[in-house]
């Protein structure tokens, strides 16, 4: 947490701004390969994450949210808009100025398998950020700090020499969160971090991912598709439909009261274990259209139960209401 | 019919590893009965989809099923001849899998390769199967089917390749389908549309369900009884309402009570401590010792047997005996 | 005039191999990961590895050379000639007037008395000339083509196929272009016109098959690289804020080595059989065991026929060559990285 | 797919530039046009004699730039002579090259196709047959019979099938070549027979690879669960599968198809392209040499096109664009 502090503006803003971010892939074809679309896997978006907040990303796959936290590290390079971490603009930094504020924001991967090197022990692995930050004066120094870290996890610090492939999925997940969290992280993208886990296993990892939370107010935004996970962690949600957030707001609002059809089709077909309740309803009908060719209009409209004509036609905007946004023209105040 | 589609009883199943043999399925009973789904129910790697297998003698090679008794409506699967066994597969008892991406020959058109099921068990002209085909096709709820009989694979969405595949299974109108993981790779609105799918199938053509899964969720939606798998054992065995309202293994409660869509936000999430044991770490009697907050002493000498805690609901645990007992 | 003498030179080359060999062992040591494969490989071909490791001392043990110390007396030139380990293990004058079958004790044609009766196991060429001799010496022949063309084609290879792969762009189109320029010409075709420009010698030969034999391992390296680049723990590594010379060093590069070694043992065979080739061809290197064999093929012609030369010098390089493929097969088998990674 | 192609081909183009360049390099800037001299005519010839050698082929002109005659240039020459398939005179005999190609090609092409075509045949025949019964010990006896015969050089082989089939059993004449079909068979046989034996141990070896990777895909497994036997499963599924790495391999060999194979055709005295690079390899005929290799890559060259296009019927999901 060195550099970003310095930058910041005032204590109003949020950790994390997000306007208009875009990041398109070009199509190429033909006999000079010219860019001849786009796949719009992020497409124009705005959200917000303030400081020890959970803001989960919801979406189907293919909605480009993964893209979004990869974009938000400069893992891939939007070609637009802005991502204003403490008030400074990470898009514009050149490489060489980015990596102070790498530190800041650290991620956290689906498949724990690909996630560690599988050639380089443990200890080294988790060290490598510190070194690269000046974190810790010395070889020794930076040993006993992974210690902790480890300890932090619920591993045992005798494990450190090991090689990843000595530990389980779950295992290796915390070994994950431990690498992120030796640079001091203030905010952590998990990008589906649990997706990969066996139940029992993934309920030990929300809840030291909640432990830490508490602990260091770290601040977290939880890239999933599964809203079951979400409703658990998550203050605020936002949901994604190819490229875009249709839907955001507080977590109980969201799961409570949704406003936008494709939530509402979303949370009525997770199945619940409550053997009381049984019959989900596959109400969103169709597939998921490919973002390389997104439907005029709404994007959701071909699948939307509720659609009618103007859906077709023309883009909802983002209707404000309360502490929420949709992005349906029934969210429209004015139309009541 | 008389008696169960689909009978295991005491079946072990082993792959060789470091020089012995490690049970994957070990000495498990189950039986599926006719028109009812049943949903065998576990974590990665707890032997669940290798008992499926096992019943269908597709077992990957090095692996073989050492001993037991699967009949199969009515027949003595591993007593039967290699063509015998052909014609029961994709005739009698058919079989979907997790993965619709790979699970289709990439290169042969979907229409061709449910024709090849067909024509695999009954003399029919090409032109009355692709007749039979398109007919599933639609019956399946693939959109144009006359269109995408002509489709590859890799044309498809993967919720339609699932409606493929299920079209092939039910093709020839099976007494079992056995359903591997058939949702697990496809997101939740394709998942409710498949489930929904799988439910109006069952109901119109009678066909019992071996459902293989670890979502809880989509076992409340489809199974009348549920079978938990640990560590290559069946330890819970009983009604869906019994098994998920009044689960009695410790194993069983810990896993529903570490669903984070039934925890309450803010609270601590139950965890089962620990992690699943390897086969080389097996304690000698009940495999969930390691992990089980209700351990005695006794659970980790001797592996315990069935106990009947309700009318088809039974358990393996002593400490759940000893209080039907009282 | 080189500075060196070669003997010498070929001494320095002996203790460097030594001392890599040593430094090679302590590092794989450190890592479980290697030293674990080091001893599954043992546990699996020991006969196989004991083969190599006979042919490699035998190389070994004739490129340790000095002067002095035997020799004819009163041949002052066979005196000032250097002689390895190898050349002192048989007397100085240990030669016949021509053939001569095995433990003979007179001359194949003519039945002259020979110098050494019965002591030639193998007999001896046309040149009488000791055939065990000459098929040990043969060994290090074949080592000197398979590791020094080796060093010309792992570097060069790990070189252009990391930075192909890894930062694609410009670099992969230049690297490409040069790899599909070279890979277009017929192996065998090319090799033969390198050499015919550069000249015979085994350092021409073995440059010429570098030159030929770094792109196919280039395009693996290329095409790897490409994929541990999108892995996640190479991104992780990024939002570290590691340098890209820092995740190439630990992370590229310790991820390929398993193909390195799989690599250097498969190309090993294919480049020992390639120079029997050229041996035939007449562009081979001096001494090798493809040389004697096209030396000796006229030989079965004769009649009663002259076997042993042929013999011993197929049965030499059939022995390296199969104990390398049977290594190179397991190595393959335990380096895969489909076993590894995976958890037990 | 036009697009494709024509991007392909214009690609193509530019390798064979890339190759020209290279043998320019090698040819006339690395190998001086009067040490070529020295090593054809002779270490010991006379300096006029060496000039005079130079003169005769053309090799004196500038190397880069003629202020004169700005196209009379080594450069120029080589690049005109190879694009037009002018090749010229040989350095060794003067005979014209181009012709000498066209009298080996129909020689070549009689020993080389059958090898080609049958030992692709019998390859991925035999390996299918050993990966059908994988982890047996069948399978593990194939293996090491491959290993075996990958371990033989071919000079073995030649010299082998020489002895034992030609001198031993005279089944076959040991070498020579004859124009009429009849007595062409009985002298093909044994150079066919030897460059089978020496091609399969490998070939079988890769493709069994490649057909134990496809039958452990889930498709396969899908396949058996619809009630298709392992035999079907092998001809219709997983062979169709395995067609890219195969065809691949396959385009890999067919340089060898025009070059002949070198020791094969000076083994068994067949007047073929193999015997005329052998000639200028003891000739110290460059140019002949540098003919074959610029018409061995433009082959390849062409090959791996049609490969490409070939992909796209194996395969649905290779679409060229």
């Amino acid at each position: 947490m060195s550099a970003a502090i310095e930058g910041s503006p005032n204590a109003c803003e949020p950790l994390l701004r997000v306007e208009g971010l875009r990041t398109w892939f070009p199509i190429r074809a033909g006999i000079l390969q010219r860019t001849v679309g786009n796949v719009r896997a992020v497409d124009n978006i705005d959200f917000e994450v303030a400081a020890g907040e959970t803001l989960a990303l919801v979406g189907e796959s293919g909605c480009g949210k993964t893209t979004v936290g990869r974009s938000l590290l400069r893992l891939v390079e939007p070609q637009a808009g802005r991502v204003l971490f403490d008030g400074v603009d990470l898009c514009t930094l050149s490489k060489r100025e980015l990596i102070p504020y790498r530190s800041d924001i650290q991620i956290v991967f689906q498949d724990p398998m690909a996630s560690l090197d599988p050639r380089m022990r443990v200890r080294d692995a988790i060290a490598e950020g510190m070194r690269s930050f000046g974190i810790g004066a010395n070889a020794a120094e930076r040993t006993e700090r992974v210690a902790a870290l480890l300890e932090r996890v619920q591993l045992d610090p005798a494990w450190m020499s090991r090689y990843p492939h000595e530990f389980s999925g779950g295992q290796r997940q915390r070994l994950c969160i431990a690498r992120a969290l030796a640079v001091e992280p203030r905010l952590i993208v998990c990008d589906e971090a649990t997706s990969a886990l066996d139940v029992s296993i993934q309920a030990q990892i929300l809840n030291l991912l909640r432990d830490l939370q508490q602990d260091l107010g770290l601040a977290y935004l939880f890239i999933t598709h599964d809203l079951g996970v979400v409703r658990y962690l998550a203050d605020r949600v936002a949901v994604m439909y190819v490229g875009e957030i249709v839907e955001q707001g507080p977590t109980e609002q969201i799961f409570e009261r949704p406003s936008h059809p494709y939530t509402q089709g979303l949370l009525s077909a997770i199945p619940s274990t409550d053997p009381g309740r049984r019959g989900i309803s596959a109400r969103v009908i169709g597939d998921v259209p490919s973002p390389a060719n997104p439907p005029d209009g709404c994007r959701f409209h071909p699948r939307c139960p509720q659609a009618f004509e103007r859906c077709g036609r023309e883009r909802p905007p983002t209707y404000f209401a309360g502490e929420g946004s949709s992005r349906c023209f029934l969210s429209d105040p004015a139309a009541g | 019919m008389i008696g169960p589609v689909l009978r295991i009883d005491e079946v072990l199943t082993t792959f060789p590893a470091a020089g012995t043999r490690i049970p994957v399925v070990d000495h498990v009973s189950l039986e599926v009965h006719a028109g009812e789904v049943l949903a065998l129910v576990g974590e990665s790697g707890c032997g669940k989809s290798m008992t499926a297998l096992s019943a269908m003698r597709l077992v990957p090679k090095p692996g073989r099923v050492e001993s037991g008794n699967i009949q199969l409506c009515g027949r003595d699967v591993l007593a039967l001849s290699v063509s015998e066994m052909r014609a029961m597969r994709g005739g009698e008892a058919a079989m979907i899998f997790q993965e619709p991406m790979t699970s289709l020959n990439p290169v042969q058109t979907v229409g061709a390769q449910v024709v090849e099921a067909i024509r695999l068990h009954e003399r029919v002209s090409f032109v009355e199967a692709r007749k039979r085909t398109i007919e599933m096709f639609d019956r399946v709820q693939i959109p144009d089917p006359e269109q995408r009989f002509g489709a590859y694979p890799h044309q498809l969405s993967g919720g339609l390749k699932q409606r493929v595949m299920i079209a092939m299974a039910a093709a020839m109108r099976p007494k079992l389908l056995i359903a591997d993981e058939p949702t697990t790779a496809l997101d939740v609105t394709i998942q409710a549309q498949i489930l929904e799918l799988l439910r109006e199938l069952q109901r119109e053509l009678g066909t019992a369900i071996l459902l293989i899964t670890h979502d809880l969720g989509v076992v409340n939606e489809l199974a009348d009884r549920i079978a938990v798998m640990y560590a290559s054992r069946i330890v819970e065995q009983g009604e869906r309402v019994d098994v998920l309202a009044s689960a009695r293994h410790p194993y069983t409660e810990g896993l529903l009570r570490s669903v984070p869509a039934a925890a309450r936000r803010g609270e601590a999430l139950h965890e089962i401590a620990g992690v699943v044991p390897s086969p080389s770490e097996w304690p000698a009697g009940c495999r969930f010792s390691t992990r089980c907050d209700r351990v005695e002493s006794r659970c980790g000498d001797a592996v315990p047997t069935s106990t009947q805690v309700a009318p088809g609901h039974t358990v393996d645990c002593f400490v759940v005996a000893d209080e039907v007992a009282q | 005039m080189s500075l060196v003498e070669p003997h010498v030179l070929s001494n320095i080359v002996v203790a460097v191999l030594l001392g890599g060999a040593v430094a090679a062992f302590a590092i794989a040591r450190r890592s479980d990961l290697w030293s674990q494969a080091g001893r599954e490989l043992i546990g699996r071909r020991p006969i196989a590895i004991g083969a190599i490791a006979l042919f490699v001392s035998v190389a070994m043990l004739d490129s340790v050379a000095w002067v002095g110390g035997g020799g004819a007396a009163g041949n002052v030139l066979e005196q000032s000639r250097p002689r390895s380990v190898v050349d002192r293990m048989f007397a100085p004058d240990f030669k016949e007037k021509s053939y001569s079958a095995p433990l003979a004790d007179i001359e194949f044609y003519g039945g002259a008395d020979l110098s050494h009766p019965g002591s030639h196991l193998l007999g001896t060429d046309i040149l009488g000339r000791d055939v065990l001799h000459l098929t040990l010496k043969g060994a290090r022949v074949a080592l000197l083509i398979g590791g020094l063309t080796s060093l010309i084609v792992i570097p060069l290879a790990l070189l252009m196929g990391i930075s192909a792969g890894y930062f694609g762009g410009r670099i992969d189109d230049i690297v490409f272009f040069v790899v599909s320029t070279l890979a277009s010409i017929p192996t065998l075709l090319l090799l033969i016109a390198l050499i015919m420009v550069l000249g015979h010698g085994p350092v021409q030969v073995c440059v010429a098959m570098g030159v030929t034999g770094w792109v196919g391992f280039c395009r693996i390296v290329r095409g790897e690289t490409f994929k541990l680049r999108e892995l996640d723990y190479v991104q992780a590594a990024r939002a570290l804020g590691v340098s890209e010379i820092g995740i190439i060093l630990r992370h590229i590069l310790p991820n390929l080595m398993h193909l390195v070694v799989i690599t250097f043992v498969l190309l090993f065979s294919g480049l020992v059989l390639s120079e029997a080739i050229l041996a035939y061809l007449g562009i081979g290197i001096d001494g090798s065991w493809g040389q004697m064999i096209d030396q000796a093929r006229d030989e079965l012609a004769r009649d009663p026929i002259i076997w042993w030369n042929l013999v011993a010098a197929s049965t030499a390089l059939f022995a390296l060559i199969l104990s390398v493929n049977f290594v190179g097969d397991a190595v393959r088998d335990i380096l895969d990285p489909k076993t590894l990674g995976e958890g037990e | 797919m036009l697009a494709y192609i024509v991007r392909r081909t214009a690609y193509g183009f530019v390798v064979v530039l890339g190759v020209l360049l290279l043998l320019f390099a090698l040819f006339f800037l690395y190998a001086e046009p009067i040490e070529m001299a020295r090593r054809a005519v002779g270490e010991k010839a006379p300096p006029e004699v060496l000039e005079q050698w130079v003169v005769n082929h053309g090799y004196d002109k500038p190397t880069w730039w003629n202020s004169e005659s700005p196209g009379d240039t080594m450069l120029v020459d080589h690049f005109r002579s190879m694009l037009t398939f002018d090749f010229g005179r040989s350095d060794a005999d003067d005979s014209p090259i181009l012709e000498r190609i066209r009298a080996g090609m129909g020689p070549s092409l009689s020993l080389t196709l059958p090898i080609f075509t049958v030992g692709v045949l019998l390859g991925v025949g035999l390996s299918l047959f050993v990966a059908y019964f994988r982890e047996t010990y069948i399978d593990r006896m194939g293996v090491v019979l491959c290993v075996l015969g990958m371990s033989l050089s071919i000079l073995l082989y030649i010299i082998g099938g020489q002895f034992l089939i030609g001198k031993m059993l005279r089944w076959f004449p040991i070498s020579g070549f004859d124009a009429s079909p009849a007595v062409m068979l009985r002298f093909l046989a044994l150079p066919v027979l030897v460059g089978l034996a020496e091609g399969l141990g490998g070939s079988i070896r890769f493709y069994r690879t490649v057909f134990i990777e496809e039958t452990g895909r889930d498709y396969v497994r899908t396949a058996r669960a619809k009630g298709c036997g392992d035999g079907r499963i092998m001809a219709r599924h997983v062979l169709h599968n395995a067609m890219i790495p195969i065809l691949t391999r396959v385009v890999v060999s067919i340089p060898f198809l025009f070059t002949g194979s070198l020791l094969l055709e000076s083994f068994f005295g067949i007047p073929g392209l193999g015997s005329m690079m052998v000639d200028a390899i003891h000739g110290n005929d460059f140019a002949t040499l540098r003919a074959m290799v610029y018409i061995g890559a433009l082959l390849f060259i062409a090959a791996q096109i049609l490969t490409d296009i070939a992909y796209t019927l194996v395969d649905p999901r290779v679409r060229l664009a």
